[in-house]
């Protein structure tokens, strides 16, 4: 059965959610894959979205395209405003964050800010938006991502929202007493990091990947442990239902 | 105001002209009270309840020197940018969405320097909202810690007194003028917000001086029917305005959607001319109307109706 | 806990096992998870919306040693101190009402010392659980300062980073069960509740499990109807309990006023009888009665349709 | 025309609202005063009152007997929650506040707590409620109070709620930057601060009260000055619109 690449990365990264009671997503392939698991793995599943949605249902084929719109607060059970709905992860309620950036780096670490200097910026990119917050927050954090050379770098130009940060006890010592980047879910394979150094390594492939693509597309040395297992393929009734939802292709 | 002075903050609301009770003027007069060099906080959200009605007026009246704050910027900070009106901008977050890519005009505007952008989580401005809401210097957090953002702003960190952690302190943000656009008010400044209520009253606790456009101007009755649905007291507010699709094309939770292809339209014009298709889209859906309702005529026949159809399709109104 | 361990708070609140979705119980299995020596939040503020069916169950299960902590207690308090249930009482008012005078229970248990009364300003108490609703270990503010308050409990002084001004620091209080009582809840523990919101949305957040009785149990529907009206998330809630009348004698905004002629007839059997007058009290309303409607009966035929009356007399009902 | 003690001293404390736009009063005498003043001296006059209601009305023989009940959020234009309704006061939105309390000193001290030591009381009484936090956070604060010797003592046994403390500018030491106490309205005169010394003063006496009654009833040496003014006697219609609002005399 084909399917694209980001049906791919939606269909892993809603099996990362299996059993999971709430999770902080944001829109386009985090959403899509949030839905897609309450449909399957993970039937309890409350989203929560940081315009301040908890609970939401969305209209296939009305995706959001922001996290503080009407599509996002269909069939809601509550609407806490933005700061509140933060302070949820603050206080330890949300169980797994979805994030992703411009640039991850070999310690997870991501950058959504600038390429280049802050202050004399080559690229000025939007911003963390609530990222920093729910990799600071969130009790485990996933990093949803597409794996390209170009993201995948040795180190961010500006720590955006905080991996490892150094690595080893560097994330702890500033601070980040809660939750963790446990893993990193690209399109070409499933990533974690060495509990020592906290440095990333592969640890599933996908379906069609080889280590030799995902190593091409990693702007670093990544740590490749013998006898990395695949991944089972996306099924047709996980690709139905993304489909169903997103029959446009608006973020597939 | 220097970031977290509490203290100036109380002294401006204390030293300030008690507005009277009865607070129903016109945009023209609401807006007039901003002036050149505020920090202005822009209520709703990204395309959400924004108050684009009055910050079309503060354009067409001509300020300079602004700092723009707002959770999610959305193209309401280009205009400014392109107006040369606004010289900072204060958020965590700055763009339209995913389909619309980067903006060209804040890249152009902030690598070049013209414009400073000042970059907050989307927790941390929400507090530096709700300190200032509050009337503290600042309030404490366990975001950002770890992150280059503590280097390049106002936050610090502090040794916890009771558990020795460290802590991210965010200074409070003090605006000089909260613009807002809400459901319903009161001839008094009394508000209600349907849905999402965003950082709307923090907002307008924050700020020295609060300026409302309304959906609809009901009778104080209504307001004291539901008072727990109140979100922000008369006491908080200077000026209110009843202005109809006040943050059209964005959206009003329960009352239209926001018009994506709109958006499109606008971004079309800036792919293909840069900031003069900003220009250009200025000239026509600000400068040249001479009323709201006006302004609502240029998106054609029934524009609005669509939009309060799709809305109706996704939330339930009341 | 440690006031203001805000790690301890989290790694409890990460470590209970998760509720199932399905949270409908008995008052019976949710009072049983209340543990000799809790440190309870009592919902409502002094005769509105307290949890008196929950309060009554935890009584009839025996439990020792708790301290209770209430913006301002009312009568319950007495009824854990006459039970021998209590012995550290955290607060910012203790009694009933002009009215009805000092408590005389209330004075014999603290001035004989065998019971603590930790007194909190009512704003400081308030920042106290809203500071561990946000998962942090203080709130800074301008309350209690210079006062005598300051000397007695847990706050303290530091100077401001961004102002260099004195600043109260209040040390969050997580309590380990909270308390509420609510209009409507659905089974999964979504909560709403109209009129004054007190504080029972910052307990819900502090706490470390959360029990509810809500005068209805609705459909998910509903709630989803009406999300801007959800003050507690269900991810927040332990236990939920259909209990109409659950807060009676005391008020329940918009359905029942409270019973003053009650309160009376209380008061004089303690001025008859000292604490012997409550422990007949708790005889005849709390550990007899074998359910709620039981205990309604007590107050006679018509009693809460005679307070729904007169409560819709004063606020507006839905 | 005859009025009781309680009658003059609600009318004594409405006139302290003339042309006020917000009080944040108690229940019982401050109540009545404040709609009062609503109804004379201050008509465009906001109710606050820390149970979470704003700009109540009040029904004739229903007066509330605490501030969290539904008889004080009659007609209420908001309800905003106890903490949410302080911060108010925090911010500098409350122009009066009205306090009282078991006793007062020559510094405007308030004691609400214990008489005698806090850890062994000989007294327990219920304690600060919000009288702390409204003669700390709002504007201009007015102590209401029947004048009683054993009231009117030289030091509070325990400062509840800061008056001025230690007198001079220990107040604005302690970090209590704003607000302050102006007054102390009794039913036999109204008293002021000196500014130098912040110690209590007389400022005018009310009908049918002598210096002599004030100095009696007052347990500190009071400031006298010479030709202290005497206040208008009560009026029939402010005793009118009393006794209207409390025909049971429950708390005239």
């Amino acid at each position: 059965m084909s399917y694209a690449a980001t049906e791919l990365l939606a269909v892993m990264a809603a099996r990362e959610l299996a059993g999971v009671r709430s999770v902080f997503a944001g829109v386009g392939i985090p959403l899509l894959a949030a839905v897609l698991a309450r449909q399957t793995c993970a039937p309890e599943l409350t989203i929560v979205v940081e315009g301040g949605s908890v609970g939401p249902e969305v209209v296939p084929g009305r995706l959001p395209i922001s996290t503080n719109e009407m599509r996002i607060a269909h069939r809601a059970e509550m609407l806490p405003g933005i700061t509140d709905v933060f302070l949820f992860a603050q206080r330890g309620f949300l169980d797994v964050g979805f994030v992703g950036g411009a640039q991850v780096d070999q310690h997870g670490n991501l950058n959504s800010s600038v390429l280049g200097d802050y202050h004399h910026p080559k690229v000025r990119l939007p911003g963390s938006g609530g990222a920093n917050d729910i990799i600071s927050l969130c009790r485990r954090v996933v990093v949803v991502t597409m794996h390209e050379r170009r993201r995948f770098v040795p180190r961010v130009d500006f720590v955006t929202s905080p991996g490892f940060l150094d690595g080893g006890d560097a994330r702890r010592k500033a601070g980040l007493l809660f939750g963790r980047v446990a893993r990193v879910v690209t399109h070409l394979g499933l990533l974690d990091f060495d509990e020592e150094t906290k440095r990333m390594r592969l640890a599933a492939l996908h379906p069609g990947a080889a280590v030799a693509d995902v190593v091409a597309q990693t702007g670093f040395e990544l740590a490749v442990p013998a006898g990395v297992a695949t991944s089972e393929p996306p099924s047709g009734a996980e690709l139905a239902v993304l489909r169903g939802l997103d029959p446009d292709r608006r973020f597939l | 105001m220097k970031a977290g002075d509490f203290v100036e903050a109380r002294r401006r609301l204390e030293a300030k002209p008690r507005a009277s009770r009865e607070k129903l003027t016109t945009l023209g007069d609401a807006a007039a009270q901003v002036k050149d060099g505020d920090v202005l906080a822009i209520g709703g959200c990204l395309y959400s309840r924004t108050p684009l009605a009055l910050l079309a007026e503060i354009l067409r009246q001509g300020r300079r020197g602004l700092t723009l704050s707002r959770n999610l910027m959305c193209y309401e900070g280009e205009w400014f940018i392109a107006a040369n009106a606004a010289e900072r901008v204060v958020t965590s977050w700055f763009g339209i969405g995913l389909p619309w890519g980067l903006s060209r005009i804040v890249r152009e505007a902030v690598e070049s320097g013209r414009v400073r952008y000042e970059e907050w989580s989307h927790l941390a401005l929400g507090l530096r909202y709700r300190a200032a809401a509050m009337g503290l210097p600042f309030l404490p957090t366990l975001t950002m810690l770890g992150s280059d953002l503590m280097a390049v702003g106002e936050a610090r960190t502090m040794t916890c007194p009771y558990t020795g952690e460290t802590l991210c302190l965010v200074p409070a943000l003090y605006p000089d003028v909260a613009l807002l656009h809400v459901h319903r008010a009161d001839r008094y400044g009394n508000c209600q917000i349907d849905g999402y209520p965003h950082m709307d009253a923090d907002l307008a606790r924050a700020a020295t001086t609060v300026l409302v456009t309304a959906e609809a101007i009901v009778p104080e009755e209504e307001i004291r029917r539901h008072p727990d649905r109140t979100v922000i007291p008369a006491f908080a507010v200077d000026a209110v305005v009843e202005v109809p699709g006040g943050a059209f094309p964005h959206e009003c939770y329960g009352l239209y959607e926001a018009d994506f292809g709109h958006f499109d339209a606008y971004v079309e014009a800036i792919k293909a001319r840069g900031v003069e298709g900003v220009r250009d889209y200025l000239d026509r859906f600000v400068y040249r109307p001479r009323s709201h309702p006006e302004y609502l005529a240029l998106f054609g026949e029934g524009a609005l109706e669509r939009q309060a159809r799709l809305a109706r399709e996704l939330v339930p109104t009341r």
